[in-house]
């Protein structure tokens, strides 16, 4: 420790700590100090997650790729904690903050007067995300993911009513079951390793002996399980489109990211653990995740089409991203589709938050029983009588419904996968990367049907948009015309902007993509940067 | 030979416990009502902490102190809390 | 300015004029006109000075856009796609300028402008681009354009459809299409135009290029409205007529055409090319042909007509001969030209008459004489006859039929049918004149017809004129342009070909006027029918494509899709909760199958005989609360306490003293809390309906249910054997217990790893223990009891009664005498429960204790006062701030560890130190106490917030729901 | 003495398990706390089983890992404890909520028809 | 004094504890103690407001005693009745024993010796009638239980407390 | 039980005595409660535990920690102190809420007369 700038891991854990802990002392009735308190925190998060960023970004003299560790207590590691920044985690603080940003400024529109401690919640599920995101220890994750799963606990029921405590109780029961094998995962993996060091592990397990391995790999499938339920993978995935349709919109926003911090471990730690050279369990259930992540883009484009609610409909896309990146990360295992896939997760995720914000505007005046009536009509094949006298003369729009039906567009060409917005790009990226550099090669059966169900996503998810779209902007039920704050556009036009930066500049951001996935599928590079000795408080070093 | 006798005292005083705990856990299961159940877990709980400090003898540390403490001082709190329930419908008024 | 400038000008114009039009406020008509018309004549005054040099090389700008993955934002301008730009923009003046004219004054043009310059500028995009990647982008925005277009008015159901339909036909095309490109540039290496049109033989023999082609061709059909992919096109007629006139029939839909052209050069020239292309293009002009002779609706005629021609210049295309290609692409301005003039046309009739049924028009020669004139041309010039363009391009069209290509039956036939079809064709366009123009003056029309305005005549005859011009010195006027076109296509392969009218008697001439009288022959037959409700026969009904198309998609997309939500997915929580455990067992048991797990032998003589019994006991207390916890809850709540006190022996008995004491401390506190939960649960659920009358299917569950709860049982169970069984490892806990003294200060290793080496770990879990406790009181001050739970329990109401009753008594009587001693008791050991707390808190990083368990008992010391006394009692006297406790907890717990980053050592480096104090002597401080302070801080406010928000519940006057809103709406 | 624990550890997760899948919202939180009983020996077993071996060591004591029990599971274990302490509160009150709000305790808030 | 040390007795056992808790005399837990002894005190001021009054002390000791005898006594005779054949034989019943004693630290004691002998249970104890309730497992003569109750505990507890 | 070794052999006798004693009061009061009839009656037995068993079972580890540590300790005092104090409470509060059960449900009368007549019979439900 030899600056301030070495300790700027850590705050992106301490700060929302200390603000969401220090809002408690506040009265509830100063919404707007808690507000900007928890705004202000937000950005400097940003700040802090930018500056990550860039660190991890500047090669070091010797030219290795600069990884953060940072060793809680000055214990020297692999025995206590160590909290470690590389580039992608750095990438996931940043994706967070500005998915919180957006959220908490639309929340300050009216969704935080609906319960009480909206602002202390978000700070420690932000401490939570950012904790699972920065943390080199298997239990401490644990710890961290229960924390942000507590204060999705608490937001999921933001606001109470029926729809949300009832999909609140399913949404703990499986996220209860799934932390118990959490632990059963974990307690096996350390029972046969002896240790709980992410980097140690990936040193300790290719050391394991042989008939400790049906044990070690009990303990990793059971761990990688309950990622999986996180992460929304069919078939552990159905608690999320109801959850996310249920949840106040700020809410659902903020969890477009909590999906993605399955997939981020997973992905972390099957490379670290079983990459290619990790021997005997070498690439140890990357076929399972490939499944998974196939089934689940099957099933969210299904469930997209079967969706009536169009808040659902955005539940299903997160399903449809979720998968799309595990099964492209999993099936290539070449940087170059992880970047893509990684390009994808971060564009897919601002508009997803965007779009689950701006649900809520359009549905804002609507009579619930005008989309039943649509879509019965459409399901059974009526023919609609067209009004031959009617007079054609278009509906004036107001700005407003302008506004969010560009928003609308925005939104349903990333999701799915159509210009003129970045999920274009990152599609096309994916495909590239699959299909390879070399002409000569043939494309191998999976690449086909990745190629395949890439394609089939984009075509599901514009008929099911479209039709969404129509429904609700184009519907000619009667509708007041939605009010719409300030605060609550401006968020999904930030978001959006993200979106339309990465179509505009993909380069910077995909180049950024490919160092992280680059030491993502070079796990020496990790272990070696935590378990470097460093001078600490115990000169002795370990006793191991 | 002394502590030979220890050892099995400590062995046969643990088993008389463990059958003790069972003739509670038997009124637990059984009842018939629940003021037996009741009365069933808080007989449990003393002999479950008779037990502890036969186990602290039994290792010779007093380690196990603090948890006899615990049930004695405040083992009676969940059976306070179910012996009201049973009288009043609710715990606290 | 250097010429890439003006290059990228063209394609930025229109999007700004598009961007500004749609700022404009709604009424400002002239001025969107302006505006939309000035950008179209602006790109097109750029154009003029792009004009490419016969043979000149590409113009090209470029950009770098994402070059890693070989995508540049390329700009590329040669002969033919200066050609198509030019069309694209004078067409698209000229159809502001109608629109200006067809537009009511009270529509909202600023939408439509905006769209419309939207559009021009995808359109110049794709046939501009020089990248295909970009092609495909801007591609699937004309796509987009055309959807909000034809929904302009989308009030109307049928606009909705018709604009879902395009985009959905339109759309997964597109994706076809960049699926193709992409394999088009894996073969290719490159996505650069250029490149890959110089690599034609190479991907011609590539093992992807059947693929590719079918994904490309798939692309461009949909666009071009080819058969099958047709019926999006006659629906789009709902919008606006300048759209469809614009979009619809002079440039979007030619888009696909502009495509083929474009690729033909690199996919052309094989057999697989011949027989797609070829045999789409010939049924969709027969059919197009075919139906648009049935159709009453004016834009309806024009749709399917516009579908035949596009047939033609495909099948043109298909025929893989560059002659071929030079008719197709002079075809592809013809009928620009004429189609255009003619949907304007018939927007002016319908515009001014107020219908579009040709059997209610009739006779308007009289009543608008002018635009008939102009109609007649047009219309005469889409059947093909002579001194008109569409007669010169007909006749090369002729003539290739003609040529040999592959010498099949169908290449032999070839001519016949396209004379037959082009009998159709005059005959459609017969009727056109015929119903409109001649015959007996209407009766009954909305509205009285008159000429419209000069200025929305001026494009149709400017339009016309182009026909007649063209069609007489065809050499002078599109001459070079066509030339310049073809040439940069072609290059070297660019044949002879002559633009005379007159090329002497020849075959292409007979076949022509067998057309033309075969055409009227037909009408002058097809007549009456029609004109008394006659329809096809073919392609209507269920089977018209269209039809199908709605079916497919309702069917696939809605019926199907629920049905396989409904099977692949569940809304229920059980079936959920099974999945899981059932996924985790397989997930274990896979590997453990897989390598074999190895198990010791069971060795008897090792157990101890009292902690069998104990765990009998623990063991039956869990299978009788399991089997009790649905009809006897308070049973089942206190038989799991008995399985907990059993785990709580567990650790005492293997040397896990912190954990007993904390499960017990939870133990205690957990049955309170479950307590308080069944004040608010039903009394009692109907206890008879047990086994008896359970169905099948009920039961089949069960054992289901039995058997994975078993298995993950023994599951479970076997790993934690195989564990135990085998040798440790050399673990973390090592260094521990050798540093745990020495560098942690404390000889509790255990609490000085929760404290200290992972003390992060801890803060993380009082964390989760204060989010908990925020969303229990949150959710708990907005809880809403259940009808049948806002009584005061029946036991309350009962002692009420009693004391009221008697005369001695007064109500409350019971309850006070009931808790006089046992009160007084309790109230005495709250500072004896304290007195122990502080002393569980202060030795817990020797002995075992700790923040942990000290706040836990404090809290269930405050409980006992609560239960004694009752909440209104205490909170007269002794007021908690929970939250604070919380607050304040957490910040001393962050803050000691925080007091590290001043000396310059990381987060929770602990301190410790023996401070020498006076009288004293040596008192151990270690910086890991104050964290455990913040700890026990924590515990006991989140403990008591908890437990006290729930207690506040009883006394809190719960208001009944009115009758009939057993579960209101809640209130945003 | 692992056979007994081990056997405990199978009834417990096997009774939680069952009570996991039942319909009714108590039956699952007491399933739930039986789970966390059987996890939390299951985390304390991976330690391995040892008598009379505290983890608590002398003044001064440099403690060698074959003399105590593994104290890395036991504080992995008060973790979980005080976690599944809080989670259990909550999903109490979520359940108590979701009876008030839908007026039946099935853990769809609704009853199968 | 009263509002530094409301409770000297409690506040004295609380520090007794303390010290027996920390099996040390030294001057650091005393003086630890002491605070904590009289947070406790001003901890329990909070929820009781009379203070303890002992006007007896040798008499505690003379019923602590009295009661150790009983209690060793009580023992025997419930375990010979769990043990004997003679258990379905007895008769147990409630008794009704009206009382003098109105302290609320008087009846604490009490209840808890009752309770505490095997064989005598405390039921319920009406305060404006001062009738004790109890649960006898034995029960021969009811009378010879009035006269045990208040002749054997409540005359001392008299003493002590009023 | 290496530690046994250390204790006198007095004391280990005594220790031994006492811990037979305590556990053997309790089980007979544990016995108590499969034995007597009626909840009543059940009430009664655990404080044979809860008394003299609780008592001499802290006395046999006073006496074992004493020695082995070689200066009094008796914290175990304590933990007999809590029980005497703590055990009327609950069993007060749960034979008053038991009474009141069964007068509410109309037991009682039939109780308070089985009682003194027929006692054995079983208690209704
Ligand atoms: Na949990
Ligand atoms: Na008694």
């Amino acid at each position: 420790m030899t600056s301030w700038t070495d300790h700027l891991i850590i705050l992106p854990i301490l700060l929302p700590l200390f603000i969401g802990a220090a809002m408690l002392l506040i009265d509830e009735r100063h919404q707007q100090i808690k507000a900007f308190a928890n705004l202000g925190s937000i950005v400097l998060m940003g700040i802090i997650a930018l500056l990550l960023m860039r660190a991890a970004d500047t090669p070091t003299v010797t030219g290795a790729a600069p990884i953060a560790v940072y060793r809680l207590g000055d214990w020297p590691a692999p025995f206590a904690i160590v909290l470690v920044a590389d580039r992608l985690s750095a990438l996931m603080l940043a994706l967070t903050s500005l998915l919180a940003f957006a959220a908490t400024v639309f929340a300050t529109a009216g969704w935080q007067r609906l319960g009480a401690h909206f602002h202390s919640l978000v700070q420690f599920l932000l401490m939570g995300l950012n904790g699972a995101f920065l943390t080199g220890d298997l239990f401490n994750l644990f710890v961290f993911f229960e924390l942000l799963l507590a204060a999705s606990y608490g937001l999921v029921l933001h606001g109470s009513g029926p729809a949300r405590v009832r999909a609140g109780l399913q949404y703990i029961a499986v996220n209860l079951t799934a932390s118990v094998l959490f632990l059963i995962g974990v307690s096996l993996i350390y029972a046969v390793t002896g240790t709980l060091n992410i980097a140690d592990l990936a040193i300790r397990i290719p050391q394991v002996a042989a008939q400790d391995r049906a044990l070690l790999e009990a303990g990793a499938a059971v761990l990688g399980v309950a990622f999986l339920v996180k992460a929304g993978m069919w078939p552990l995935c159905f608690w999320l489109p109801t959850t996310y349709a249920a949840a106040a919109a700020p809410v659902a926003a903020i969890f477009a990211i909590m999906s993605k911090v399955g997939i981020y471990i997973l992905l972390r730690l099957s490379l670290l653990f079983f990459g290619a050279d990790s021997g005997a369990s070498a690439m140890f259930g990357a076929n399972w995740l490939i499944a998974a992540g196939i089934a689940t883009i099957l099933f969210g484009l299904i469930g997209a089409l079967a969706s009536q609610e169009i808040s659902r409909l955005a539940g299903y896309a997160v399903l449809v991203s979720s998968g799309t990146v595990l099964a492209v990360a999993a099936a290539a295992g070449q940087p170059a589709v992880t970047a893509a896939a990684l390009f994808y997760l971060v564009n897919s995720t601002l508009a997803i938050a965007a779009f689950f914000m701006l649900i809520e505007l359009l549905e804002r005046g609507r009579d619930p029983g005008a989309d039943m009536l649509a879509v019965t009509r459409e399901a059974y094949g009526e023919d609609m009588p067209d009004d031959p006298d009617a007079e054609e003369v278009g509906l004036v729009i107001p700005a407003s419904m302008a506004i969010l039906g560009w928003c609308f567009v925005g939104c349903a060409a990333v999701i799915a996968g159509l210009p003129p917005v970045s999920g274009f790009i990152a599609k096309f990226a994916m495909l590239t990367a699959l299909l390879g550099d070399d002409a000569a090669a043939g494309i191998s059966p999976l690449s086909w049907t990745l190629l395949a169900l890439l394609m089939l996503s984009g075509l599901t998810m514009l008929i099911a948009m479209t039709r969404a779209g129509i429904r609700t902007l184009w519907s000619p039920t009667e509708r007041a015309d939605p009010r719409v704050r300030l605060a609550e556009i401006v968020p999904i036009a930030l978001l959006l902007l993200g979106c339309v930066a990465m179509t505009v500049q993909p380069q910077p951001a995909l180049s950024y993509m490919q160092g992280a996935a680059n030491s993502l599928h070079a796990p020496s590079a990790y272990t070696d940067s935590v378990l470097a000795p460093t001078p600490s408080r115990i000169k002795t070093g370990g006793g191991s | 030979m002394s502590s030979v006798v220890l050892t099995w005292s400590v062995v046969i005083a643990q088993m008389m416990l463990a059958v003790a705990m069972a003739c509670a856990a038997y009124r637990m299961l059984v009842g018939p009502r629940a003021q037996d159940r009741v009365l069933g877990l808080d007989t449990l709980y003393v002999n479950a902490m008779l037990m502890m400090l036969t186990v602290g003898i039994r290792t010779g540390s007093d380690v196990y102190f603090e948890a006899a403490l615990v049930i004695a001082l405040l083992g009676f709190v969940g059976t306070v809390a179910l012996a009201k329930f049973l009288m009043r419908g609710e715990v606290i008024e | 300015m250097p010429q890439n400038v003006y290059l990228l000008a063209v394609i930025l114009l229109p999007f700004a004029g598009s961007l500004i039009a749609a700022l404009l406020p709604a009424n400002a008509r002239n001025a969107e006109a302006w505006l939309a018309a000035a950008v179209a004549l602006g790109c097109l005054g750029l154009l003029v000075f792009l004009y490419p040099g016969a043979g000149a090389a590409p113009v090209r700008y470029q950009l770098d856009w994402l070059p890693q993955a070989g995508l540049s934002f390329t700009l590329r301008v040669d002969g033919f796609a200066w050609a198509f730009a030019c069309l694209i923009t004078a067409i698209g003046a000229l159809v502001v300028l109608y629109a200006r004219y067809y537009m009511s004054p009270s529509d909202p043009v600023p939408r439509f402008f905006s769209f419309l310059q939207g559009f021009m500028g995808a359109m110049l995009g794709i046939v501009l681009s020089g990248n295909l990647i970009q092609l495909v982008f801007f591609w699937e925005l004309t796509s987009l354009f055309s959807f909000l277009l034809i929904g302009y008015w989308h009030h109307n159901a049928a606009a909705r459809e018709g604009a879902r339909v395009a985009l959905t036909v339109t759309g997964t095309g597109g994706l076809c299409l960049f699926a193709g490109v992409i394999l088009l540039g894996h073969i290719v290496g490159s996505y650069d135009l250029d490149a890959v049109l110089a690599a034609g033989a190479e991907v011609r023999g590539h093992a992807l290029y059947v693929p590719t082609l079918i994904l490309i061709l798939l692309g461009a059909l949909t666009k071009s409205a080819q058969f099958p992919f047709h019926f999006w096109l006659p629906r789009a007629m709902t919008a606006p007529t300048p759209v469809s006139a614009y979009l619809h029939s002079a440039t979007m839909v030619k888009a696909g055409v502009f495509l083929l052209v474009r690729l033909w050069p690199v996919l052309g020239g094989t057999n697989e090319w011949l027989w797609i292309v070829g045999t789409a293009g010939l049924a969709t002009f027969i059919v197009g042909a075919y139906l648009a002779v049935f159709q009453n609706d004016l834009k309806g005629l024009l749709a399917y007509s516009t579908i035949s021609h596009l047939g033609l210049i495909t099948l043109l295309i298909g025929l893989d001969r560059p002659l071929a290609l030079v008719a197709a692409i002079f075809h592809v301005f013809n009928h620009a030209t004429f189609k255009a003039s003619l949907f304007m046309a018939a927007g002016i009739i319908d515009h001014e008459t107020g219908t579009r049924d040709l059997r209610r028009l009739s006779g308007l020669r009289k009543f608008m004489p002018k635009t008939a004139a102009l109609a007649i041309v047009a219309a005469a010039s889409m059947a093909g006859v002579p001194l008109l363009n569409g007669f010169l391009s007909k006749e090369m069209f002729f003539a290739e039929t003609i040529e040999t290509h592959d010498g099949s039956l169908l290449d032999d036939a070839l001519p016949y049918i396209v004379t037959l079809a082009s009998m159709l064709t005059v005959a459609y366009s017969l009727r056109f004149i015929r119903e409109v123009f001649f015959g007996p003056p209407p009766t009954d029309l909305p509205r009285t017809p008159h000429e419209p305005p000069r200025w929305m005549r001026f494009p149709v005859e400017l339009l016309v004129l182009t026909c007649l011009v063209v069609g007489i010195v065809p050499s002078l006027t599109i001459g070079p342009f066509l030339q310049l076109a073809v040439h940069s296509v072609l290059g070297s392969a660019t044949p002879y070909y002559s633009l005379a009218i007159w090329h002497g008697f020849n075959w292409p001439l007979l076949m022509s006027v067998i057309a033309l009288v075969g055409g009227v022959v037909l009408y002058l037959l097809l007549r009456k029918p029609l004109q008394h409700g006659l329809r096809s026969s073919l392609f209507a009904g269920r089977f018209k494509t269209q039809r199908l198309f709605d079916l497919v998609l309702v069917t696939v997309s809605w019926r199907w899709a629920r049905s396989i939500e409904r099977v692949f997915g569940t809304r229920r929580l059980q079936p959920q909760l099974l999945l899981l455990v059932s996924v985790a067992l397989v997930a274990a048991a896979l590997p453990a199958l897989l390598h074999g797990l190895s198990l010791a032998p069971v060795a008897l003589d090792g157990i101890d005989p009292a902690l069998a019994l104990v765990w009998a006991v623990g063991i039956a207390c869990a299978l009788g609360g399991t089997a009790l916890a649905k009809f006897h809850r308070l049973a089942a709540l206190i038989l799991i306490g008995g399985s907990g006190l059993t785990t709580c022996l567990t650790f005492v008995w293997f040397s896990a003293p912190d954990l007993a004491l904390t499960q017990i401390g939870v133990e205690i506190v957990t049955t309170v809390l479950l307590l308080l939960g069944l004040r608010w649960l039903p009394k009692q659920l109907e206890a008879g309906v047990v086994t008896a009358n359970m169905s099948v299917l009920k039961r089949v569950q069960r054992l289901r249910d039995l058997a994975v709860a078993t298995a993950a049982g023994a599951g479970v169970g076997l790993l934690a054997y195989a564990v135990m069984t085998r040798a440790a490892p050399d673990s973390l806990s090592r260094f521990f217990l050798q540093h745990a003294y020495s560098d942690g200060g404390g000889t509790n290793v255990v609490n000085v790893i929760l404290v200290d080496f992972r003390g992060f770990d801890t803060l993380g879990e009082i964390t989760v223990l204060a989010v908990v406790a925020l969303t229990v009181f949150a959710l708990l001050r907005r809880f809403r009891p259940a009808a049948d739970s806002i009584d005061i329990p029946e036991q309350q109401r009962l002692q009420d009664e009693h004391d009221d009753a008697a005369a001695d008594r007064s109500k409350g009587d019971t309850i006070a005498d009931y808790l006089e001693v046992p009160a007084m008791i309790m109230q005495l050991l709250f500072p004896f429960i304290f007195i122990a707390a502080m002393y569980l808190l202060l030795r817990g990083h020797d002995q075992p204790g700790g923040g942990f368990v000290a706040g836990i008992a404090m809290a269930a010391a405050l409980i006992l006062q609560y239960m004694a006394g009752g909440a209104r009692w205490i909170e007269a006297r002794l007021r908690i701030h929970p939250l604070r406790w919380i607050g304040i907890g957490l910040l001393l717990a962050l803050f000691t560890g925080a007091a590290a980053l001043p000396l310059a050592r990381p987060f929770l480096t602990s301190a410790f130190a023996y401070a020498d104090i006076p009288w004293i002597g040596k008192v151990p401080l270690a910086s890991a106490a104050l964290f455990d302070l913040g700890v026990f801080s924590l515990v006991v406010g989140a403990t008591a917030l908890m437990l006290l928000a729930l207690a506040h519940q009883s006394i809190r006057g719960h208001r009944r729901p009115a009758p009939g809103r057993a579960s209101t709406p809640e209130t945003n | 003495m692992e056979l007994i624990v081990s056997l405990a550890i199978a009834v417990l997760t096997g009774s939680g398990v069952w009570l996991l899948l039942r319909p009714r919202t108590f039956q699952v939180i007491i399933g739930l706390a039986l789970l966390s009983y059987a996890v939390n020996l299951f985390i304390f077993s991976t330690g391995r089983l040892k008598i009379g071996a505290a983890a608590i060591l002398e003044k001064g004591q440099i403690g060698a890992p074959q003399a105590f029990a593994d104290p890395v599971p036991q504080a992995l274990v008060l973790t979980a404890i005080v976690i599944s302490f809080a989670t259990t509160a909550l999903f109490l009150v979520v359940l108590l909520a979701s009876r008030g709000l839908t007026g039946n305790d099935h853990v769809d808030g609704r009853d199968p028809e | 004094m009263t509002r530094l040390l409301p409770f000297p007795l409690i506040s004295l056992c609380l520090l007794a504890m303390w010290l027996w808790l920390s099996q040390s005399l030294s001057l650091g837990p005393i003086l630890l103690g002491s605070l904590f002894a009289l947070m406790g005190g001003w901890l329990l001021r909070l929820l009781q407001s009379d203070a303890d009054r002992v006007r007896n002390p040798s008499a505690i000791i003379q019923l602590a005693g009295l009661v150790l005898i009983d209690v060793i006594r009580s023992n025997i005779a419930v375990g010979s009745i769990i043990l004997g054949g003679q258990r379905n034989n007895i008769t147990s019943g409630f008794v009704d024993i009206p009382l003098d004693l109105r302290s609320r630290q008087g009846l604490a004691v009490l209840a808890c010796i009752i309770t505490s002998t095997p064989g005598t249970l405390w039921v319920n104890f009406t305060r404006e009638t001062g009738v004790l309730q109890l649960h006898v497992l034995d029960l021969v003569d009811e009378s010879e239980w009035v006269e045990r109750i208040k002749g054997r505990y409540e005359r001392r507890l008299l003493e002590i407390f009023e | 039980m290496t530690h046994a070794a250390e204790l006198p052999a007095w004391a280990a006798w005594c220790v031994a005595l006492l811990l037979l004693l305590g556990a053997g009061i309790t089980l007979i009061g544990s016995l108590g409660m499969l034995r007597l009839d009626g909840f009543y009656q059940r009430a009664h037995a655990p404080t044979l535990g809860t008394t003299l068993g609780t008592a001499f079972i802290c006395g046999a580890s006073m006496l074992c920690f004493s020695l082995l540590a070689s200066r009094p300790l008796l914290h175990e005092v304590l933990i007999l102190g809590f029980v005497t104090i703590t055990t009327p409470v609950t069993l007060m509060l749960l034979v008053r809420a038991a009474l009141f059960r069964d007068t509410a449900e109309g037991h009682i009368d039939d109780i308070v007369r089985r009682a003194k007549q027929t006692p054995g019979d079983e208690e209704l439900r």
